[in-house]
């Protein structure tokens, strides 16, 4: 399968079924799936892995800040040169996804990090300890909100 | 006047003092000379006298829940074990202080003190990685003792009598070696497994199970537990070398022949893989303890 | 004498600090006898926070930020950096700096794995090959140093291209140094796969078979060794791959044997790649400029790493910092199965197993905020506030 | 196929050989000619617009502007923060960094010799190497 192939099979396969979708080719070697419902997610996932069409190479989570008040999840799947991204909304406060560690065991750690990150909740996720935190770290703090703050770098004419 | 020569062949020479030394500088030996063959520049030759000393002049940890008796008993005896067996053995070409008949296996069984002193330490102490190298420890100590017995009763035969003094004055004008080639190969592997040098270092692998059976000794205790070793060091290598080597019946010889047996022995080390502890026993067992037998029955028809 | 010990079986815990472990991480086993039944791992001891600092700094202070998510493989986050930035500002590196780049890529891939080469032989016991395979590394990381200036974070990158040309005495003595370590490469490869007391340690030991491998989501060197056709640098060219292309290493086996081969064959395979790119040097200029506020978008890089596949998502919002960067790195995609492969192994394998796929903790921990626990919520502190913290804590402890 | 004693060759070979061990203090090899050691300012050229100082990744370099109007300014070089990634030679329009490749042994005991305050341009020379000037103890912290 060439790159064409992939990208148009995978467009096929979130056509064909009723799933509320927007589907663009956003960069030529990618396709961009705004899954817009969060209960499709799992199919759309299944509807890939049943046609072999890439593997899950990353999930980024990005916060959308205060103004949007919403988490935007991008999962990449790969294959050859093309990627496929599923995208998906969910609002800031309580906030929470289905996981996929059933289908794809590696999504594991990926989910663990959102968790802990940004304070998703993963419904299904069966190891909830925290990943790269301290045990004692406080609850309700996840440091990748954007309102999370780091300590600013001391800035020019600082005095030593 | 008797008494004197006594202490003094007990306390500084051959036994006590010189045994420490040269026990130490024999380990200087192996650092160095596996430095040069890693192609590295190694210590420098007070090294581990350095180490000794500065581990003595340590504050000596006692952990939590180990028996504290036990504790700081245990190195001593390894020590007097080491130091004792050094009596009835020819060290630094000198005739063995002491002897009577069959003083080979005590010779042998204060050796193994050591070894079974490091395992009860290692499971006086609540540590895993001390636990998991006490029980390496046994197991390795079972697996090659019989091999490395029996492959220095070979000579004992051959010399009629069980007296390593006898054996001794026998074997110096036999080379051994050459009649019964095979027991010493297994002699030396075997002296190899007791001091735990690599291939046979599972009992304290490092990247596993950090020091084993020492993890938690400092101080004192690890110091005094290393001057067991450099002595047992010293009195492996006599006897293999005096029963198969020709004997050592000068201090030049001593030197030299007990040198380059562990010339063979570091250069072995630098070229072999440590083996996990069930590939030691499978070793030891399957072919070690058949190579003697076939030695000796080799040894029956000539 | 009090003992802890309830069940037959108990944990052995490795790390954070151990021996067997260059890095911080935790692993946890619980073993019956020597045979492992469980594991478990912890990360985050060598977290530092990057994703969220990168978020503070301009585009141009991240790329030395990123360099610093591993001290091994330090060039390669440094080279997916610029290659998203440079799609998100569309535009190309010229040609030589794409060349220069991937060069000092496939060095820092043989530095590498004469690294991982050694450290693994370390793990087995086997002392000299850890010795004779650091003493090599030296040369490869002294053909870097005169290359690019810096021993371990290379620097080379710049946002646009490269920082140094390779001029006529560099290469020469590059190709010396390729012959070298070639000829020591092609050494051990026969002590990898011929010595009799090291194959024990690493034949049949640590099966991965190509479907665990693909479920379990490896990459790199570790997958190709289970017969996973998955290189970046073949599967999706990017930079001057297009024009180098590599031949991908592949083996069946899935055993340690077969993961310590593929990468001392993917040392042969860099080191043919150097001599071609040396030869045919694509000549031109080394860098482009680069406006300071970079377009808003999207941009994603997958790229080779020696340990695997590396991922980059950048997102821009058009000032002079990224709105949000996401780094994945090998290791964390491999751990899932070192944490399958040791259960049903020896405990002395462990090391061994956990060494084959070449992991790097640095790599994986990344993102932090400092905080206080005891307090509700969070509360930021400054150096001087954190010190004065650390002296009253201590002064508590004390009484 | 398999074989024992296969690094016998390596071993052997270096009973005869010299260590790879480099003795380093007391022999010092030479450093390449590419080598990122301290930074130099060429005053005369420099204008002090401050664009190296925003791309310093560890924020090594500081401009204090004494005075706008006459362009005078003291240029502040913190080695102890400095990472020697080249940044600033790149981001210098005016091409007045450079970086020595044979001062890399910047290990001191204490911290004042790491802040190297270069010049002011009122009574400056035309060449000014990053070596320390005296910098009062009360300047520094004030």
């Amino acid at each position: 399968m060439n790159n064409e192939e992939i990208l148009s099979l995978a467009e096929q396969i979130v056509k064909s079924w009723n799933w509320t979708t927007e589907v663009s080719r956003s960069q030529p070697n990618q396709l961009d799936v705004k899954v817009l419902k969060l209960e499709e997610l799992v199919p759309i996932v299944v509807g890939l892995r049943v046609k072999r069409l890439g593997y899950l190479s990353a999930i980024v989570g990005l916060d959308l800040g205060s103004a949007a008040d919403q988490f935007e999840i991008l999962y990449y799947f790969c294959e050859k040169n093309s990627a496929i991204v599923l995208r998906v909304h969910t609002p800031r406060v309580n906030a929470s996804l289905p996981s996929l560690c059933e289908i794809i065991p590696s999504a594991e750690v990926f989910e663990r990090e959102l968790r802990e990150m940004f304070g998703i909740d993963i419904v299904g996720l069966k190891t909830i300890e925290h990943l790269y935190l301290p045990e004692d770290w406080p609850d309700g703090v996840f440091p990748m909100l954007k309102d999370t703050q780091l300590p600013a770098l001391p800035v020019q004419g600082e005095k030593v | 006047m008797n008494t004197i020569s006594t202490l003094v062949s007990m306390l500084i020479f051959p036994g006590g003092l010189f045994l420490v030394l040269a026990g130490l500088f024999y380990q200087w030996f192996d650092r160095k000379l596996l430095a040069v063959l890693q192609n590295r520049i190694g210590p420098r030759w007070f090294q581990p006298l350095a180490d000794t000393i500065k581990l003595l002049a340590k504050e000596e940890v006692i952990p939590n829940g180990v028996n504290p008796y036990l504790f700081i008993g245990l190195p001593l005896v390894a020590l007097a074990g080491a130091l004792t067996a050094a009596l009835y053995v020819p060290v630094a070409g000198v005739a063995p202080s002491y002897g009577f008949s069959g003083d080979l296996v005590v010779v042998l069984y204060l050796l193994s003190l050591l070894t079974l002193c490091m395992g009860l330490a290692g499971a006086n102490s609540l540590d895993r990685f001390s636990l998991v190298g006490a029980t390496r420890t046994l197991t390795q100590l079972f697996s090659y003792e019989a091999p490395f017995l029996l492959a220095l009763l070979g000579p004992a035969l051959v010399a009629g009598s069980w007296q390593v003094g006898k054996i001794t004055t026998y074997a110096v004008n036999h080379w051994l070696i050459l009649t019964q080639p095979i027991g010493f190969i297994v002699a030396l592997i075997g002296l190899m497994g007791k001091l735990e040098m690599p291939p046979f270092d599972a009992p304290e692998a490092h990247t596993e199970i950090v020091a084993g059976a020492l993890t938690e000794y400092s101080g004192r205790g690890l110091a005094i537990f290393d001057l067991g070793r450099a002595v047992e060091l010293i009195v492996g290598l006599t006897l293999v070398s005096s029963f198969y080597l020709g004997g050592v019946a000068s201090l030049p010889w001593f030197i030299a022949k007990t040198l380059a047996l562990l010339f063979v022995m570091i250069g072995l080390q630098s070229l072999l893989t440590r083996l996990r502890i069930d590939q030691t026993i499978g070793l030891w067992w399957r072919y070690g303890t058949l190579l003697v037998l076939v030695q000796w029955f080799f040894m029956a028809f000539a | 004498m009090e003992t802890t010990v309830t069940s037959k079986s108990f944990t052995v815990p490795i790390g954070p600090q151990h021996p067997a472990l260059k890095e911080p991480g935790h692993f946890q086993f619980t073993v019956d006898g020597e045979v492992v039944t469980q594991a478990y791992v912890r990360l985050g001891y060598a977290h530092r926070g990057i994703e969220k600092a990168a978020e503070s700094r301009n585009w141009v202070q991240d790329l030395y930020l990123l360099e610093r998510v591993c001290g091994i493989c330090s060039h390669i986050h440094a080279f997916a950096y610029c290659l998203a930035v440079e799609q998100l500002a569309h535009v190309e590196a010229p040609p030589r700096a794409e060349a220069i780049r991937v060069l000092v890529a496939e060095l820092e891939r043989i530095h590498s794995h004469f690294l991982w080469m050694g450290v693994s032989a370390h793990e087995a016991g086997f002392d000299t090959l850890f010795m004779y395979s650091w003493r090599d590394r030296e040369k490869v990381m002294d053909i870097l140093e005169g290359l690019t200036g810096n021993r371990v974070n290379y620097s080379a990158n710049l946002l646009g291209g490269v920082k140094f040309d390779i001029d006529a005495t560099q290469a020469k003595a590059i190709r010396e140094g390729l012959d070298f370590l070639e000829e020591r490469a092609g050494h051990y490869l026969q002590v990898l796969s011929k010595d009799a007391m090291f194959l024990q340690r690493t034949r049949g030991i640590g099966v991965m078979t190509r479907t665990e491998a693909e479920v379990l989501g490896a990459v790199g060197p570790t997958a190709r060794a289970s017969f996973v056709p998955r290189d970046m640098r073949l599967t999706a060219p990017y930079s001057a791959y297009r024009q180098f292309p590599v031949q991908m290493v592949l083996d069946d086996r899935g055993d340690l044997e077969a993961r310590f081969e593929v990468r001392v064959h993917e040392l042969f395979e860099s080191i043919r790649l150097i001599r071609e790119i040396l030869n045919n040097l694509p000549s031109g200029e080394l860098s482009v400029r680069l406006p300071r506020r970079i377009p808003a978008g999207e941009a994603m890089v997958r790229l080779e790493a020696p340990r695997g596949e590396v991922f980059y998502y950048i997102k821009s919002n058009g000032t002079d910092k990224p709105e949000r960067l996401k780094v994945r790195t090998p290791t964390i995609c491999n751990l899932n199965s070192v944490i399958r492969l040791a259960v049903g192994h020896q405990l002395a394998d462990v090391p061994m197993i956990l060494a084959g796929i070449d992991p790097c903790f640095s790599c994986n921990d990344r993102m932090v905020t400092l905080t206080d626990a005891h307090n509700e919520g969070e509360r930021l502190m400054t150096w001087p506030q954190l010190r004065q913290h650390g002296i009253d804590f201590y002064k508590q402890v004390g009484k | 196929m398999k074989s024992l004693g296969t690094m016998f060759p390596d071993v052997t070979g270096s009973l005869f050989r010299k260590p790879a061990t480099e003795n380093y203090p007391e022999v010092r090899k030479a450093a390449p000619s590419q080598l990122r050691g301290l930074l130099h300012l060429k005053l005369a050229s420099c204008t002090g617009c401050g664009l190296c100082s925003m791309d310093c990744p560890a924020n090594a370099i500081q401009i204090n502007m004494l005075d706008r109007k006459t362009r005078s300014f003291t240029f502040d070089y913190h080695v102890d923060r400095c990472t020697f990634c080249g940044q600033c030679l790149e981001s210098c329009r005016q091409g007045a960094l450079s970086m020595s490749s044979d001062e890399w042994e910047l290990a001191a005991l204490d911290k004042t010799p790491f802040l190297m305050r270069i010049g002011d341009t009122r009574n400056a020379g035309t060449t000014v190497a990053g070596k320390p000037e005296n910098v009062s103890e009360e300047e520094k912290h004030s």
